[in-house]
């Protein structure tokens, strides 16, 4: 029972440290398990929180995460790799020693942020939040440095798991229904970019989103 | 309720609601009749000509009167349109019916089938324009007034583009209206200091309040920058002679010789009315720009070929000694010299009017030519005094009075601007002392070049040989344009005759904005002009015509009597050179040519000379404005270049996108943490 | 309106009319005497006006009526001039109808409509010289006003009956700035009235004339007044400066004695003004037309500066 | 029943149907229909909040307060004239070939879907809902601008789903927060995200988990607004999507997205009680008025000029309540309701315009007002409405707007003359010779949609004149909560 507050902590690190890892990742197939990794984290870190504040809500916010993030998700996209046969390795457009080196600043960053409100917090998760704005940036600067749609796209999720991990952890989840709306609007976003890339495939031949830069101010 | 339903008990206010009502009344009906020239013209210009005198009648009773307000239910929630008439007011808009209702008989007879804009839309977009002028000078809270001043823009901007076929006259209209519309903002933001924060807009409300020199002088510039960008103020100039030659010419009458006067309506409620004070460099400000607006316009307008803009010019001209006048009036009063401010301020309310009639009236002229000869280069007129006497005899007085000789109207109101300058010794300036002496020599000098300017538009445009054949089929106006163009003749030689009268009733408005007037001292002298004291200064022009008048007749007499009166007709003898054609008179270019010389540094000319062996010399002159190089083409391309810079923000690349986005927020986040 | 008032008046008027040929004969004959010419006889102007008005007036084919009209509206401007222009007397009823500014606008009505009938016919001559006398006017004309402004600063006053006798009473003082202003007005005058350096009353050559392209086309009886004319405006360009720089002798309201006396002053004076013009023209050359401008302009200069003067000393 | 059940209601039964329904010819008929339920749901609902106040629905799920009542009725009456508009645009560009019967599907029922997701969100009186309903309307419009399928098209859309997926997430991110700070005050089980609930407590919410809340509310709820530097999203996807979900976009959901952002700046406000809400709306309001005028100058592309233009308006707007105080909160609201009937008018006008010359390239349109006299003066009055030339409504905010800077933020008012001198010499000088001049246009078989244009040029320019009581009322009581 004690052990359950460390064990969260550590999963929280671990989350963090699924983001470093996505950011230095090269292959896009990898890239799927770190976030489907990443997404198990979550679940088990809110099924432990929901276990300590015996908040019934946070299961069914698990069950949730556990569907969509590491089920669904992770297979959807698989479908589409091997679909569109695209499954190579993508460099980041900065190189990874330097993109790790901003990634530290940007959790230093983020827990200075979060620190004059964790030490406030009493709850067991005030440290997390710091944690959870740490990985939105990270996986904001992922999607800033990638220029293929698929890493963009498990970019963003990750993002996603970021903020679900903050609802979770800092609040003791969402209200349900909102968790719902939450949930379906990601599940309709990643169909609709699914689709997308299948499009955008048709039309460029490629998922170099390089091609998407006709629209500009010249 | 009863009061508004008999209009025996209507107060003037309510008899200019109704006509202003009709005037729109009149404008619709042209929407319903689009291309039906033949209503439009007998029908609809006329019945607006008429509403024009009734405005003009109520409007001069109502400068006597004592102030009268209204409200609309228009407006803001809580702000109505407020409107308000006193004296100020009733000047302005007895000036602006007066000139109009003569253009717009005019108008009657001028426009034609196959302009670009139907018939009834521009009779509907000139009946809102008097409109929205009449309620511009009627407004009393900064809502109705921006709103009225806007809608006249607008309105205006349309009519200019009547044509708008050809590219260069929707040029005009775009720089017109853009001027219009950021002087506009600056009017508006004057009246955002005025309200002081009280979010009560009334004008009411603004004379209540008590501003520190610092804020009320915020007021003034931003006011003068607004109020001088729809005058013509140098350097905010340049739209003018585009736009008022663009427009069909009863338009440009009223463009020129009304609406320009709205703007001074505006310098004079703001500077007068609205502020308590005045500080006394205002007037050093006004007199300036003032002063090289005058010289600007009327060196300009000499070197002009475009008859039109020839006018336009002198319109600029005109605008500049009216601000002169309005500075000196600010001077005398921030100085607390009542008597000599109501001086100054009476010479330039005296222009206003004088300058609408005579403006209107030669706009009329170059109307009724253009539409004769389809010509409005003056290298291809002349002669026409031959094929349209009437309008050449009516455009005459227009020029003598527009070139400021006795006996018209122009000449008293600069009688009465020098008039008012040799009392500038009392000024407690040593400093404003000295500078005076050079401004009147200034408005001296200009006052005899707009005299060259009128020999020079219309010697060549009516006197001489035709310089084209097909000049020789050019017809005289018709009834309705001959109508319009005496009522403007009235007005100019009335406006020269009848000073003390007229005085009489400016003499409310100056007590009303610098608490002294001259009507009292005018009014003892009877007949003659006098402003101050007969041993000063007299002028009776009355009497001044009936002597060069009797000294005409009885020279004519005495010379019939005396002698014979044969003559006989002959080739011109020029000399007894043989070869006459009409190309060896002065041209356009030709008659403005020493000005050129003399005032080369104002000019940014280019010229193309012949060269001795060409067998077909072509001289060629184009005169630019040195303000469009200095001020806006450097701002035109300072935002195509600041613009190019931003559009370099917008590559296409999402990573980037997204990187401003993470930037932002990283930003905000430090800004919000600190 | 006094009897006196009104004698003085028509005797001002009367006194122009025929005193400004005798002194355009005077100028004349002067400056035949200092070229070492035969003078023509005093009276020659009078035998050429008598002449003129005898003759048939040749129109050109396409004159119109305001071609007609001009010599008749410059001649009635001219007499109103020197109508106003205090000769022998200031007790003149005419006078509070125009003041010195009214004057000039009096001049420029003249001026102007000189110039359009020149226009009129339209020849080439006839609108060179609209053009040159428009332009000397532009520079001459705010030139005078501003002469006329630095009398009006020391009497206060616009109304020329009002300077000329506060002038005329006043110490024997003198005033710088009349000084400049007096200067400048010898030089508004010689090119007013077309005489050399600015103009050459003699001359035929076409090039060079301004008075005489303006007239060009006239004949007869109008050509006849025109020269009447002209020698008016002489007459009172001479009498405005001798009544702004040399007053005495001119008569005040309700005195006969003085009017009688003013009569000879008048006529001494402007023989002795008339002999000095013909003297300034025989020691001067003729300017090139560009050159005008240089010389009205400098003459405006000085009469501003008389200004300035007469502000910053007060005198 | 509850009218607002009907309007909420009728989009997504309209969505469902149309899902079904909307290949064939009726469709577009029908989605007039849906609308125009949902239009007088909405105006039966405005009825009972005049009879009866403020009002609360399904457990104060739903309110209906002074600041969004009049947003419902704004949204659902654009909602309709756009389907009225949409019927002959879409006849068109069905026979141009540019919609098939599966787009033409998608279309109608993302359409309604889209107004659902709308109503909802300014509706609900949950700041999570108010999230999931932008989300939601950010896939929904995803689909709408997508819908051509063209490589710009696609491209429009990835850009607008990437840029506007990651700014909501941010907004999530804030929500979160923002449930955090409720939870400290209400315990876990207290009210939530009610933002009635969270008002009144607004002065015991923890201001440092606020201050970073709004940072990140401000953040993403700004991305869809469209404020400088956070816009690059806006002009694509208004340029390459259909005319009327350009229409939409800009009249409605960016008043949607900035609704949100006033919702947040209240309780930011009454938990800081320091002026850092407005100093950021002020700065981005004013950044954007000015950069988005820059950009105005360089557009070839009709519809890309106006998404600038509206960038700008919505930067007028935040700098307005940014500046706070009743006038400039009234200013700010009577802005959104004019910007957005004007510019639903402008894009309507410019959709048959492009129709006609067959290119969204302004220099190939020219002289429209040979051809088509009532779109050319639909397009030329709609510009200087949208330029802010009374007596149109626009000039009535701008009034307010600027004369209030004027001794409020007096050092901004050169940003303000600026931006709005270059955004007027902009798209003056590029509406000028499209509508006057020769022509180059050629006329079309279908006769135009001009109900909707003029109705809301109408109603642009009764603003200006008069506002009536009722609005009036709102506007204040909205001002008097948004404070300042």
């Amino acid at each position: 029972m004690k052990y359950i507050p460390q064990l969260i902590n550590l999963l929280a690190a671990g989350i963090l440290l699924l983001s470093f890892a996505m950011i230095s990742q090269r292959r896009i197939a990898s890239l799927i398990n770190i976030f489907a990794l990443q997404g198990a984290a979550l679940v088990a870190a809110s099924v432990l929180l929901g276990y300590t504040s015996s908040n019934a809500d946070l299961y069914v916010s698990a069950g949730l995460t556990l569907v969509l993030k590491v089920l669904l998700i992770p297979w959807l996209l698989y479908r589409v790799i091997h679909r569109l046969n695209v499954r190579w390795d993508v460099e980041p457009l900065i190189n990874v020693p330097t993109l790790m080196i901003v990634g530290i600043g940007l959790v230093i960053f983020s827990f200075s942020l979060a620190l004059p409100i964790s030490r406030l917090s009493a709850s067991i998760a005030g440290g997390s939040l710091g944690i959870a704005l740490a990985c939105v940036l990270l996986s904001f600067m992922m999607m800033i440095t990638r220029s293929r749609a698929v890493p963009q796209v498990i970019g963003f999720l990750s993002m996603e798991n970021g903020l679900i991990f903050a609802a979770t952890a800092a609040t003791g989840g969402m209200p349900m229904i909102v968790e719902f709306g939450i949930a379906l609007d990601v599940l309709v976003g990643i169909l609709i970019l699914g689709v997308f890339m299948f499009q955008i495939r048709e039309q460029f031949d490629s998922l170099d989103i390089h091609h998407l830069e006709k629209l500009k101010e010249d | 309720m009863s009061a508004l339903t008999n209009p025996s008990q209507w107060a003037h206010l309510d008899w200019l609601l109704a006509a202003v009502a009709a005037w729109l009344l009149v404008g619709t009906s042209g929407l319903f009749a689009l291309r039906r020239l033949a209503f439009v013209a007998r029908v609809l210009f006329p019945a607006g000509g008429a509403i024009a005198l009734v405005v003009f009648g109520v409007a001069l009773s109502a400068v006597f009167a004592p102030p009268e307000v209204a409200t609309l239910p228009l407006g803001l929630p809580g702000l109505p349109f407020h409107l308000r008439l006193d004296g100020l007011s009733a000047f302005f808009l007895m000036v602006i019916a007066g000139a109009s209702a003569g253009v717009s008989a005019f108008a009657a007879g001028y426009f034609r089938k196959g302009e670009g804009t139907p018939p009834g839309l521009l009779c509907m977009e000139y009946h809102v324009f008097l409109a929205s002028m009449a309620l511009v000078v009627l407004a009393d809270d900064a809502y109705a007034f921006m709103v009225m001043w806007e809608t006249m823009a607008l309105s205006s901007f349309f009519l200019v583009i009547a044509n708008h076929r050809i590219p260069e006259i929707r040029r005009a209209g775009y720089l017109y209206l853009l001027i219009a519309h950021i002087g506009a903002i600056g009017i508006l933001l004057a009246f955002g200091v005025l309200q002081a924060n009280t979010g009560d807009y009334t004008f009411a409300n603004m004379r209540a309040q008590a501003h520190t020199p610092f804020w009320a002088s915020v007021a003034f510039l931003l006011a003068l920058f607004g109020f001088g960008a729809k005058a013509g103020l140098v350097p905010l100039h340049v739209w003018l002679p585009e736009a008022h030659p663009a427009a069909p010419s009863p338009v440009s009458a009223l463009m020129s010789g009304v609406m320009l006067k709205t703007a001074v309506y505006g310098v004079l409620r703001v500077s007068f009315d609205l502020l308590h004070f005045q500080v006394w460099w205002w007037g050093v400000v006004l007199l300036a720009l003032g002063l090289v607006t005058a010289l600007f316009g009327v060196v300009f307008s000499a070197a002009q070929v475009d008859m039109k803009r020839l006018l336009a010019y002198s319109s600029i001209e005109n605008i500049g000694l009216l601000f002169a006048g309005i500075g000196l009036a600010v001077l005398f009063s921030a100085y607390g010299m009542k008597p000599m401010a109501a001086l100054a301020l009476t010479a330039a309310l005296y222009h206003v009017a004088s300058h609408a009639f005579f403006k209107s009236l030669l706009f009329l002229g170059t109307g009724a030519v253009l539409h004769a000869t389809g010509e409005r280069s003056l290298g291809k007129l002349g002669g026409l005094i031959r094929y349209m006497p009437w309008v050449t005899w009516l455009t005459l007085f227009g020029a003598l009075a527009c070139a400021g000789l006795p006996p018209l109207g122009g000449f008293v109101s600069e009688w009465l601007l020098l008039q008012s300058f040799l009392f500038t010794p009392g000024l407690p300036s040593s400093f404003l002392n000295m500078l005076i002496p050079v401004v009147a020599a200034l408005i001296a000098l200009v006052a005899a070049l707009s005299g060259y300017v009128m020999v020079k538009f219309f010697g060549v445009v009516f006197l001489g040989q035709p310089r084209e054949e097909a000049l020789a089929h050019a017809h005289d106006a018709g009834a309705w344009e001959r109508l319009g163009m005496l009522w403007l003749v009235a007005g100019c030689v009335l406006l020269g005759l009848l000073p003390t009268q007229f005085i009489a009733v400016i003499d409310p408005v100056t007590r009303h904005l610098v608490g002294a007037g001259l009507g009292d001292t005018v009014a003892a002298a009877g007949w003659l002009l006098v402003p101050v004291a007969i041993e000063r200064a007299s002028y009776g022009p009355v009497i001044f015509l009936l002597g060069v008048a009797a000294g005409s007749a009885i020279a004519y007499l005495l010379v019939r009597a005396l002698y014979h009166g044969r003559s006989r007709r002959s080739p011109a003898w020029d000399c007894g050179f043989p070869w006459q054609t009409a190309r060896m008179q002065d041209t356009a270019e030709g008659f403005g040519q020493p000005i050129r010389q003399i005032f080369e540094p104002f000019f940014r000319m280019e010229r193309e000379l012949p060269l001795p062996s060409d067998s077909h010399p072509r001289y060629r002159v184009t005169i630019g404005d040195h303000f469009w190089h200095w001020i806006y083409l450097p701002i035109a391309a300072g935002v195509e270049r600041l613009s190019k810079w931003i559009g370099l923000l917008q590559q296409g690349r999402i990573a980037v996108y997204l990187l401003y986005s993470f930037l932002t927020l990283v930003a905000v986040l430090l800004v919000v943490m600190r | 309106m006094s009897w006196l008032g009104f004698l003085s008046q028509l005797l001002a008027i009367v006194a122009a009319l025929l005193l400004a040929p005798l002194m355009t004969g005077w100028v004349n004959q002067c400056r035949a005497w200092l070229q070492n010419k035969s003078a023509p006889p005093l009276l020659q102007p009078y035998r050429v006006l008598h002449k003129l008005f005898h003759k048939d007036s040749v129109l050109a084919d396409n004159a119109s009526q305001l071609f007609r009209a001009a010599p008749y509206i410059v001649f009635g401007c001219m007499v109103l001039a020197s109508a106003i222009v205090p000769t022998l007397s200031t007790d003149l009823p005419l006078s509070p109808a125009a003041d010195a500014i009214a004057l000039v606008g009096l001049f420029a009505l003249a001026r102007v409509f000189i110039s359009l009938a020149a226009m009129d016919v339209g020849t080439a001559f006839g609108s060179l010289g609209a053009r040159r006398e428009m332009f000397v006017g532009f520079l001459a004309e705010p030139a005078l006003l501003m002469v006329f402004f630095c009398a009006s600063l020391i009497s206060k006053s616009t109304s020329l009956t009002t300077i000329v006798g506060t002038l005329a009473h006043r110490e024997l003082a003198i005033y710088p700035s009349l000084a400049f202003a007096g200067v400048a007005f010898t030089m508004i005058s010689l090119a007013e009235n077309a005489r050399i350096p600015v103009d050459n009353p003699a001359t035929h050559l076409e090039l060079t004339m301004i008075h005489e392209a303006l007239i060009l086309e006239y004949s007869g009886r109008h050509l006849a007044l025109l020269e009447w004319a002209a020698s008016l405006k002489l007459f009172a360009y001479s009498c405005i400066g001798l009544a702004l720089f040399f007053p005495w002798g001119i008569a005040e309201a309700g005195a006969p004695i003085a009017l009688l006396l003013a009569m000879p002053a008048l006529v001494f004076k402007l023989a002795v003004g008339g002999a000095a013009l013909a003297f300034l023209e025989t020691i001067s050359a003729k300017m090139r037309i560009f050159r005008v401008p240089e010389f009205l302009a400098t003459a405006f200069m000085l009469a501003v500066i008389g200004l300035l003067v007469s502000i910053l000393l007060g005198a | 029943m509850h009218a607002l059940y009907f309007v909420l209601g009728i989009p997504i039964v309209g969505g469902v149907v149309l899902a079904l329904t909307g290949h064939r010819d009726a469709a577009r008929d029908i989605n007039v229909g849906f609308s125009l339920g949902t239009f007088l749901a909405a105006c039966v609902l405005t009825a009972q909040v005049i009879a009866g106040g403020p009002l609360f629905a399904w457990d104060r799920q739903f309110f209906i307060d002074p600041l969004n009542v009049f947003l419902v009725t704004l949204t659902a009456f654009v909602g309709l004239t756009t389907a009225i508009f949409s019927r002959p645009y879409m006849r068109v560009e069905r026979d141009h070939g540019k919609m098939t019967p599966p787009r033409l599907r998608l279309y109608h029922s993302m359409y309604q879907l889209f107004s659902f997701t709308m109503l909802l969100a300014l509706t609900t009186n949950n700041m999570g809902i108010l999230w999931v309903a932008m989300e939601a309307a950010t896939l929904t419009t995803v689909l709408l601008v997508s819908v051509y399928r063209t490589a710009a098209s696609l491209e429009a859309a990835w850009k607008y789903f990437i840029l506007c997926g990651v700014g909501i997430a941010l907004a999530l991110l804030g929500t979160v927060l923002l449930h955090m700070a409720s939870e400290r005050v209400f315990g876990p089980e207290g009210g939530g995200l009610l933002w009635t609930n969270l008002a009144e407590v607004k002065k015991q919410l923890d201001p440092n988990i606020i201050t970073l809340a709004f940072a990140f509310l401000f953040i993403g709820y700004g991305t869809k607004v469209g404020l400088v530097p956070l816009h690059n999203w806006l002009p694509d996807a208004h340029a390459e999507g259909p005319t009327p979900v350009s229409a939409v976009l800009s009249g409605l959901l960016l008043n949607v997205a900035l609704y949100a952002v006033l919702r947040c700046k209240v309780l930011t406000d009454g938990a800081l009680q320091t002026a850092l809400a407005s100093q950021l709306m002020i700065a981005f309001g004013l950044l954007s008025v000015v950069v988005a005028a820059f950009f105005l100058s360089r557009q070839k592309d009709v519809k890309r000029m106006f998404a600038y233009s509206s960038i700008e308006h919505m930067g007028l707007i935040t700098f307005a309540f940014g500046m706070g105080g009743p006038i400039a909160n009234y200013a700010g609201l009577l802005h959104m309701t004019v910007h957005s009937l004007i510019k639903s008018a402008i894009f309507f006008a410019v959709g048959h315009a492009c129709q006609k010359a067959g290119t969204q390239v302004m220099e190939d349109i020219r002289g429209l007002i040979k051809v088509s006299p009532t779109v050319a003066w639909g397009l030329m009055l709609g510009s200087l409405a949208i330029l802010g030339m009374p007596p149109f409504g626009v000039f009535a905010s701008e009034f307010l707007i600027l004369t209030t800077a004027m001794r409020e933020q007096p050092w901004a008012t050169p940003f303000l003359l600026l931006g709005l001198g270059v955004a007027f010499a902009a798209v003056f000088s590029k509406v000028l010779p499209m509508v006057f001049g020769e022509t180059t246009v050629k006329p079309l078989a279908h006769s135009p949609a001009l109900l909707p244009v003029f109705v809301h040029l109408g109603l642009g320019l009764m603003l200006g004149l008069y506002i009536p009581p009722y609005l009036d009322l709102w506007y204040r009581q909205a001002a008097r909560m948004l404070g300042g």
